[in-house]
């Protein structure tokens, strides 16, 4: 298992794995294939570079015409393939949500049971590579939003492997989320097929004097504040819920029950988020066990800035984390 | 084809008496939610469904009663959804605008104008890759071809070369706004050129035009020779959903019903012809009043769902 | 101001005094002149009869293409107009979100303050007319989510005449919510024109041993569980925060200071909305005052159902407010 | 003329200029973000504005240096906006992909392929309803051809009959996708009779084809002649964007930038024709080679925007 290989490449193998292990699974996007016919490009970041020449047939270049080929994947699921479709930046959901949360997500309820919509929609998000408001929202919370939809936030390649792997099977339509900023991540991934299960979350880290729940990519920031903190002595257990929806409510409650304080880290805009959706469930549910306010650090209401200098202020940073986290272990009634 | 013919019609009588049925029951106050009617336009899903089995699959539209029959879903239990009833085809959770049945290759009612285009792409390719023979089949509005997703997927259609039909089912009005108005092109098929694939017009009230036009489309589609786009003309005889006005056309519908009229169009050409004889059609025409008849009442005395139901057929898993 | 009039006839009241006073409001959407040229519909449910013929050339009709639309509604705006467009159903967002959350909502921030986007979107959402799961949508949380929108939630005649005059009057892009439940409902409206700041919540009754904020059609189900609630001698205060971006947070934050205790109304589905946002709102600003659980009152996390029997269950009622008003008083840690 | 011609290639040599520079400095490592460059299809942008006003709109695409030099953006704000300095168009906060100015009537780059096209029936109906004669101009891609928002566009310019020119902007690719396999017609001008208007097509590296049917197509819509879809075909220079691959055209980019340069079949032209003389033009390319170092120059010894910026310019009023 001692095999470190990076975010892309844990991605790439799921679809490798799953695409040898059952040909339903077809593969589709822009430049997925590159230029109708070559292998140039595999998607504008490379994951599904290679796919075209080991599956015949199965990885289809589209026109940019997002409706339709996110449409076609939803459509050829309820036919029997497995698709799984790209849409290369999440930001771009705008030109083809109507399919996704009118159409797929649906389905099964409006038809009384009658339906299966396996269908995968891999999406880029986050900001931190200069890219500009159009280009680094999170917007997971607005697919959380949607019920029918499963929505998966893999923090590290580990974690992108075994939770892409699942999606493929699952037979609901699953969002899930690559964090632009760590495909270039490194880590320990098993080159077996596996399976993370919906629903359950990871406790990165235990500790007992304050609960911080993290999203995708502020995992790790919140393990950098953790390291911090350790220093103070203060022990931060970190909770990657790994999937949105569903949200492993009762990890987090358990926690909050030992630790009775939470900070909820979400890079996504601060109104009707993670950050407000786990907050709300403890303030509702772990009451009782809360000594402290509920700590959320998140960006500002702002689109995301383009200039270096800024996007660095707008990002959660580990410090905010600290601080945060220190707030809620020294409050006092 | 005499077998052809009569199903046809039974196809088309059983549309007729189903949306006759619907609209006075509407009125009575008993049937809920926004119900849209096929009545006049029965040629159209008759006419290009004779030409698909188990292998194909249809998108419908808002106005899905007609494609739902012609594609073989069960009328008693397509009654008893539109009174949103345990019985109904999706357990009364949807109601007229989300009729489906995906074990007959029928994907729904769809209550966004538009909706499914795209998806008809992904039947037909999951037919090709699947090498099924099958082909997917899109039904929609006039005011549906003004919207973005139809036409990406037409471009789509085209590019992955599937096995696919679009059928443009102009009746004139999107709501109150006509089609001569919504549409620049002179016709919705003038479009097909730019989108790569041959259109045709045909008269919607003759169901062999509409037939004849729907074989050559589907037989191309299934040999491998792409997409096709069909416009389809007529009128639709009721108002755009059940307890809207339309004053906007005030004499035009009445009179369309009066000389515009598919099953009296057919039923004259093939009893002429020889085809199929009257007393024929007759027994269809009573055999469909009783089912009828039997799916309202049976709808009436269903159960509704329960409490039990809210919350179940959100996920597969959970 | 003994005037009663109907939801519909104050926002046409509205639309009809802005167009008055200042000629570059224009109105456009689906059959709002009806059949280009006649004024047979008005829009599908009638909101904008009469305008045609009342103002000539300023009241559009469009094909069915909302990207187009909206989008041009957006791009007049950039030019001088102050345009109403109609969304019909808000359930038909994901056809055209693009141009409002990527384009209106982002103009100002991307290019460094130098836009005006002064658009209306108005919008009709809400359960309860047997519509089904494509028409019976609240989404509005999505909207909120979204930096650079203000989201508008009227409550009854008064509040949807003087919100949308503000919202035409502002210069921001402004999504107006309107209950398809609530056009039929009359109410006081006075005949002069008045506009009702945004940002600024309603306390729609006085109480002191427990908060209810409401949003829309809800804060009426509010009002219902309140009258019983005095019956037992529960004084439940009831916020209407009218606008859900900008929200008020202090008005909320001052009344729960009083009451120590929340419970949060919210007809949108359940993850990542108002609920979740206000709640924890409360528990990070407002913990020190609060002396129970918050509670959460909204539907499940399901689509809306068709049949009636079902989608009764499905709308928060006053009596499951009520529970919760209940819970929370009887709270005991 | 002369002085559109002098001014026509001003505005061509000064965005070749700036795109050589960013393409120089984007190498060092010192640019952010995603940059795309225009260099190689400069006549489209200058072709089409030259017949521009201030009563006149504009909507970019990601590829927009171009057509914000074309407009009238000052181009030291646009090289401090690439480097997100707080002097740039935007004050650092939109970068390349965003850069716009609203009271030159350049309603911005786009980071969304197919964003533009329904702005500008936008600000065409507000010049149509205001009564000012001016256009609107929505420049979209091959690849933005096939977006249902392009498409909508079109259909709903025509309706509205609207003064707007569509420029489909064939560059051959849509990242790695050749436009000759995404787009199903023959040409996107195919697509124009669809939507009822003149289709026309043009070669992009002649600035004087791009000239006269620009001209042809304002003129009609000012005039009230409704909308027009122009097609022009050329190649890009460089990468899709900076810091990518194009193995997939290996051989293409650098033949196109020897053979096939707008600047050279300009400056023949004019000199043969003696329009213009050489010493003119040799004098716009110092005059433009200064600007262009003192935009660099200026932009890297600018502030960036700091803390206080940050969350300023969400709204008008809070
Ligand atoms: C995306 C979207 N926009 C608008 C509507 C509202 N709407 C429902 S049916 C309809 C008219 C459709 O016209 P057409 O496509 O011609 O079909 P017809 O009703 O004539 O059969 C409209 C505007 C909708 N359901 N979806
Ligand atoms: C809606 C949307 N889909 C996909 C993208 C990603 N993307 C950016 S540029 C581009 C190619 C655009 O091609 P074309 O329209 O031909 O313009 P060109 O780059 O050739 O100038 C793509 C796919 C995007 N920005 N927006
Ligand atoms: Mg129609
Ligand atoms: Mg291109």
């Amino acid at each position: 298992m001692a095999r470190t290989i990076s975010y892309r490449e844990a991605i790439n193998e799921a679809l490798t794995q799953e695409m040898e292990r059952d040909e339903s699974v077809i593969v589709m996007g822009e430049d997925n294939a590159g230029g109708a016919g070559d292998d140039a490009w595999g998607g504008v970041v490379g994951v599904t570079k290679g796919l075209f020449h080991k599956f015949p047939g199965r990885v289809l270049d589209t026109p940019i015409s997002e409706s339709a080929f996110v449409g076609a994947a939803i459509g050829a699921a309820t036919r029997g393939q497995r698709p799984v479709a790209e849409l290369v930046f999440i930001d771009f959901m705008g030109v083809c949500f109507d399919q996704i949360f009118n159409q797929a997500a649906k389905f099964r309820y409006m038809f009384g049971g009658n339906a299966r919509t396996p269908v995968v929609i891999r999406t880029m998000y986050g900001a931190g590579l200069r890219a500009a408001a159009q280009h680094s929202q999170c917007l997971y919370p607005i697919f959380t939003h949607i019920p029918g939809l499963k929505v998966v936030v893999p923090s590290n390649p580990y974690e992108a492997k075994g939770l892409l792997i699942q999606a493929i099977r699952d037979d609901d339509p699953v969002i899930f989320c690559e964090h632009k900023a760590l495909y270039d991540t490194s880590g320990d991934v098993p080159e077996d097929s596996y399976a993370i299960p919906f629903g359950e979350a990871n406790v990165v880290r235990d500790g007992g004097d304050v609960t911080i729940v993290a999203i995708g990519r502020m995992v790790a920031v919140a393990e950098e504040a953790a390291k911090e903190l350790a220093a103070s002595e203060i022990e931060a257990e970190i909770i990657d819920p790994r999937t949105t929806s569903p949200l492993d409510t009762e990890t987090i409650l358990e926690s909050v029950g030992n630790t009775g304080r939470l900070v909820v880290v979400d890079e996504a805009s601060p109104r009707c988020n993670l950050a407000t959706d786990i907050s709300a469930l403890v303030a509702k549910e772990g009451f009782g066990s809360l000594r402290a306010p509920i700590e959320m650090v998140t960006p500002p209401h702002t689109p995301v800035p383009f200039s270096d200098a800024l996007e660095d202020l707008y990002i959660p940073d580990a410090q905010k984390v600290l601080n945060a986290a220190k707030a809620v272990v020294e409050y006092r009634r | 084809m005499t077998d052809t013919l009569r199903e046809a019609y039974r196809v088309m009588r059983t549309i007729r008496a189903f949306e006759e049925r619907v609209h006075d029951e509407f009125a009575t106050g008993e049937i809920p939610g926004f119900v849209h009617l096929y009545a006049g336009e029965e040629a159209s899903a008759a006419g290009v469904c004779a030409h698909l089995d188990d292998r194909d699959a249809i998108a419908s539209t808002h106005r899905g009663h007609g494609h739902c029959i012609a594609k073989g879903v069960d009328v008693k239990a397509m009654m008893a959804e539109i009174y949103g009833r345990k019985t109904g085809s999706c357990r009364g959770k949807g109601g007229s605008m989300h009729i489906a049945d995906l074990s007959k290759g029928m994907l729904g009612a769809n209550g966004i104008v538009g909706g499914g285009p795209p998806l008809i792409c992904g039947t037909a390719l999951a037919a090709k890759q699947q090498n099924t023979g099958g082909v997917g089949v899109a039904f929609f509005g006039d005011g549906a071809g003004n919207r973005g997703t139809t036409l990406e997927a037409l471009n789509l259609a085209s590019v992955w070369d599937l096995p696919a039909l679009f059928i443009a089912e102009d009746n004139g009005y999107a709501e109150a706004t006509s089609s001569t108005w919504s549409v620049a092109s002179d016709t919705i098929a003038d479009r097909a050129a730019g989108f790569g694939m041959p259109g045709v017009i045909v008269d919607g009230f003759d169901f062999f035009a509409v037939h004849e036009a729907a074989g050559e489309a589907v037989e191309r589609a299934r040999g491998g020779g792409g997409p096709t786009l069909i416009e389809v003309k007529f009128t639709r005889y009721f108002g755009h959903f059940e307890g809207v006005q339309q004053t906007y056309r005030a004499g035009e519908a009445a009179d369309a019903r009066e000389n515009l009229d598919c099953l009296k169009r057919f039923r004259e050409r093939v009893t002429d012809s020889g085809e199929l004889p009257g007393p024929v059609l007759d027994d269809i025409d009573a055999e469909v009043a009783k089912l009828i008849e039997a799916a309202v009442s049976e709808a009436k005395a269903a159960p509704k769902p329960t409490k039990e139901d809210l919350e179940t057929d959100v996920y597969v898993s959970y």
